[in-house]
């Protein structure tokens, strides 16, 4: 049985990865899980430069899901080149770095100094709602898409896997703007943007007011977009949003994702990623599903 | 043992006053439980899906049992509130970094707690009085229903503030230390962010370490989401930002240590 | 204390309505609840001719929340006017008829017989996402629904609600383009489009593929989007999206709703609208509020 | 008794098949429930948020208890099968129209029950012996586990076919009518499409009248959301278009009404 999958020329043990900012940079959830059972690890996505990210609260629950604010807070490239990739490197699985910035030139930045290191993939946050400097304007506006993705391809030595908002009328024209500026691939979704409100206090429940909705509640709108985004474009998608259990990354597939990610139901599950990867094989033993490849896509049209 | 999502059988609970509830859980994570420390406990109803963090109020680290007291303060607690002796329930633990008994070495310790911040006392006190200690333990409630105070006087003598005055002394936990003409020589709090604010300036102005146990909303629990971070004096060793995570680097901090 | 709220002159005894498409023509919901009790009913969506709709299966439970995709299955104008309207008038509750149409003419065809009635208020359905024939494009494109909106006023004899899309990249665009249009109101969120696949079968869980997804999952992304509308033009919101207790419509009004509708909650509980209604009036006298306007965009900002 | 709403107290459950369960409920809405309704069963937790049809194997209208019998098809119903006496469940009820005892009048009736089709042929055949027929049961299963053969044997003769040959006749409903060389003058079925699809086709064959109970996707269950729609041979009198709704107008159809 093969669980391998290859993304741009990388070759993953199985398509289970980890979403950007809900795993650290895999240290707190190896207490948890074997980082060696993953396809991949997703780093939370860092900057040229620290950022203090926004103020608390941070987190709400919501209705079947979460709103998260944080504002992408991160220590900085040198912090993660010193200590988080070492780090990564004890494990065999493969590493993805997510990189955002506030303007080209941050993200260019940390491309650049990235090129140097081991890192497998890069995957290019575009898409991050809680970031006033306007790093969505990037993911909401085909051209704007398109004038970043060309520019980090030019000076990228890994493949670059650009991250998509789901905040967006077409998806499909993202999809396809990433594709023709040279993206390798592309992850989605990103989180819907949300707000929460406190009626006792009569405040939001976020200080940032607004917040990304991501949790099993927005696994239908994550579905329908990768389904559509990977029937636009050739290049792979990675599938995400709401994804705990092997089921659902199994119904990723089925859409069309060739990878998928565990992100916020690894708060509720810490063992979410390595069980989703078991249940996989489980559930093409069962169906005798001797290839992975075999499932993507493979929905009955 | 490290951190581990369990099942635990709720071996006894109940109400103790108003919104109050008393839950003995049956747990090999107790083992390794330390005043200040913490667990996530998380409904069963799918629809609320993060585990919420309450404080550890005692562990009979022998009986593999953990002790929690916590108030009803949304549906999730609700639905606590309603399990039963025998059910098995999810809790992810054990969190969080616990007070510094070893600080009280010699000293006399004055112990904090107001309202739901009383429970992670009991824990506290117990150690403090097994490594040779005496605390003072002031304990601040809202009105007259003096949870857990029987259990506190175990461990020391215990002083009451009520904010209508119904029981002790009238006011907060610095009204008892001023109006009984108590000193400190270590303060170990938890309990609303006005009382630790207080509490803080109080320990600056007396020249007094002050540990206190600091709450925020938190997602994961366990340091990766960065949701629950408190800002701190100095830049934080790990997020290189004036921002610490009070799940995994607290959730007690010296006061001097955060900027609250 | 005063529950009442005026939206474009039409007085309605308390902000609670039904979501169109969730709650018949009233009828089937009159066995649970007294129509009498609630604001408004919002009727199914209706055509100038009868329409057959979209094969099953039609609906999909998901996690917190459903999708369907009805495809605006309904009898017609005709029937509406002979026998829905007849019923409705027994009650002393706000009548707003929601109109839907593949083409400009078919809308204006239901909106002029509709002139001839004694229906409250028109709610114009541009945002279904399940119907193949356009309909939904009149509300993901700003210029489009400028243009269907400007016609319908021009005929309409009753104020014009205009129903908007959450599937677009800018909210606060679409709804100023009605305001600029001269809608009379905004009523939103339709569903989000959304997808389930059956992994056993690896078939889509809907025949039509694609639905609307509902329900208390996708409350923040309505709560923020109602927020974002309110503050984006003078003309009153109608807030939905997963409500069905007093506490969500609450959330909605503090955001800025003028009024609120409960949709697929109906199934869930099939008197949430009476209480919603009652359970507003409870918060009302718990906080000392006389009049329900002052919730109405109350948040601290 | 109009539709309501209600809670009900799990009086048992057991389990009488692979994945079948057998649950009673004290509910008053058994007062008016007949042959070939169903109820809506909630799931209680809140990620789960519609009623599940489920139709009625028995109603006791006197003693106000209402049993289902139904299988495990997805996480709503594996709640359900968890479920203990005592506990309360909120169901929606009662559902749809049953089937037309008074077009049995005087007439053989066949029931033909397939699969989890073959619990409404309880309370049918109870009540079509009680208004003083003699119906004849036929229950398909797909294996050996005959559950409820025992109970319908007390109101007709029951033929059994299995899908495997295990029991019974090795074939479907039909076979056993061929080999058998039974004749019916009305047939009322419940079961999977293709069974249904066959039932339709010899009803039409031999001009005789089949009643057929149809299942399908369900949100409201009373006729609002048009979400459970099946084809009509004419334009349906609510509609106005070719489509009936299952949960409201039917579940049971004169076989020649319906496009399946």
């Amino acid at each position: 049985m093969n669980t391998k999958v290859k993304i741009a020329g990388v070759e993953f043990k199985n398509p289970v990865m980890t979403a950007s900012g809900t795993f650290g940079s895999g240290m707190e959830y190896s207490d948890f899980v074997d980082l060696n059972r993953l396809g991949g690890v997703v780093t939370k996505g860092v900057a040229n430069v620290p950022w203090q990210g926004n103020p608390v609260p941070r987190v709400a629950e919501t209705y079947g899901g979460m709103l998260n604010a944080i504002g992408l807070q991160n220590p900085g490239i040198d912090v993660l080149i010193e200590r988080d990739l070492p780090f990564l490197a004890q494990f065999d699985t493969r590493v993805i770095v997510n990189v955002c910035g506030k303007s080209v030139e941050d993200y260019l930045e940390v491309v650049e100094r990235l090129g140097d290191t081991e890192v497998d993939m890069l995957e290019i946050n575009v898409s991050c709602p809680n970031v006033k400097e306007g790093a969505i304007a990037f993911g909401q506006k085909a051209d704007c898409l398109y004038d970043i993705t060309s520019r980090i391809k030019k000076k990228a030595k890994q493949p670059v896997i650009m991250k998509l908002s789901p905040n967006v009328t077409d998806i499909t024209e993202m999809a396809k703007a990433a594709e023709a500026a040279g993206a390798d691939a592309l992850s989605l979704i990103n989180t819907l943007t949300g707000m929460k409100i406190d009626i006792h206090r009569r405040t939001f429940a976020l200080a940032n007011k607004t917040g990304g909705l991501s949790g099993p509640a927005i696994k239908p709108v994550a579905v329908r977009m990768v389904y559509q985004a990977a029937h636009a474009v050739k290049i792979p998608v990675i599938g995400m949003g709401g994804i705990g259990s092997a089921e659902d990354a199994i119904e990723f597939l089925l859409a069309g994702a060739s990878a998928v990610a565990v992100g916020a139901m690894n708060f509720v599950n810490p063992y979410a990623t390595v069980e989703v990867a078991e249940g996989i094989e489980t559930y093409m033993r069962k169906y005798g599903i001797e290839d992975v490849a075999e499932l993507i896509g493979g929905v009955k049209e | 043992m490290s951190k581990q999502k369990a099942t635990a059988i709720v071996a006894e609970q109940r109400r103790i006053a108003p919104d109050i509830y008393d839950m003995w859980l049956l747990t090999d994570l107790a083992k390794e439980a330390y005043a200040g420390q913490f667990i996530g406990v998380y409904p069963k109803d799918g629809a609320r899906l993060l585990p919420r963090p309450i404080s550890i109020c005692e562990a009979d680290r022998e009986g593999g049992r953990l002790r929690i007291v916590y108030r009803i303060a949304g549906k999730g607690t609700e639905e606590f509130a309603g399990w039963r002796s025998g059910q098995s329930v999810e809790i992810l633990g054990v969190l969080g970094n616990g007070f510094p008994i070893q600080a009280a070495g010699g000293k006399q310790a004055v112990l904090m707690g107001g309202g739901i911040g009383i429970p992670p006392m009991l824990q506290l006190a117990k150690e403090l009085k097994a490594a040779g200690g005496e605390p003072i333990i002031i304990a601040g409630y809202r009105e007259g229903q003096l949870f857990l105070k029987k259990d506190l006087e175990q461990y020391g003598k215990v002083y009451v503030a009520t904010e209508d005055g119904s029981a002790g002394i009238k006011g907060n936990v610095l009204t008892v230390m001023e109006q009984e003409g108590l000193a400190a020589e270590v303060i170990m709090a938890c309990g609303p962010m006005p009382m630790l604010k207080a509490i803080k300036a109080y320990g600056a102005e007396k020249q007094i370490d002050a540990y206190l146990s600091l709450e925020e909303r938190m997602a994961c629990g366990v340091g990766a989401c960065l949701g629950c971070v408190c800002k701190t004096t100095h830049k934080d060793g790990h997020s290189h930002v004036n921002n610490a995570r009070i799940c995994t680097d607290g959730p007690v901090f010296e006061a001097r240590e955060v900027d609250i």
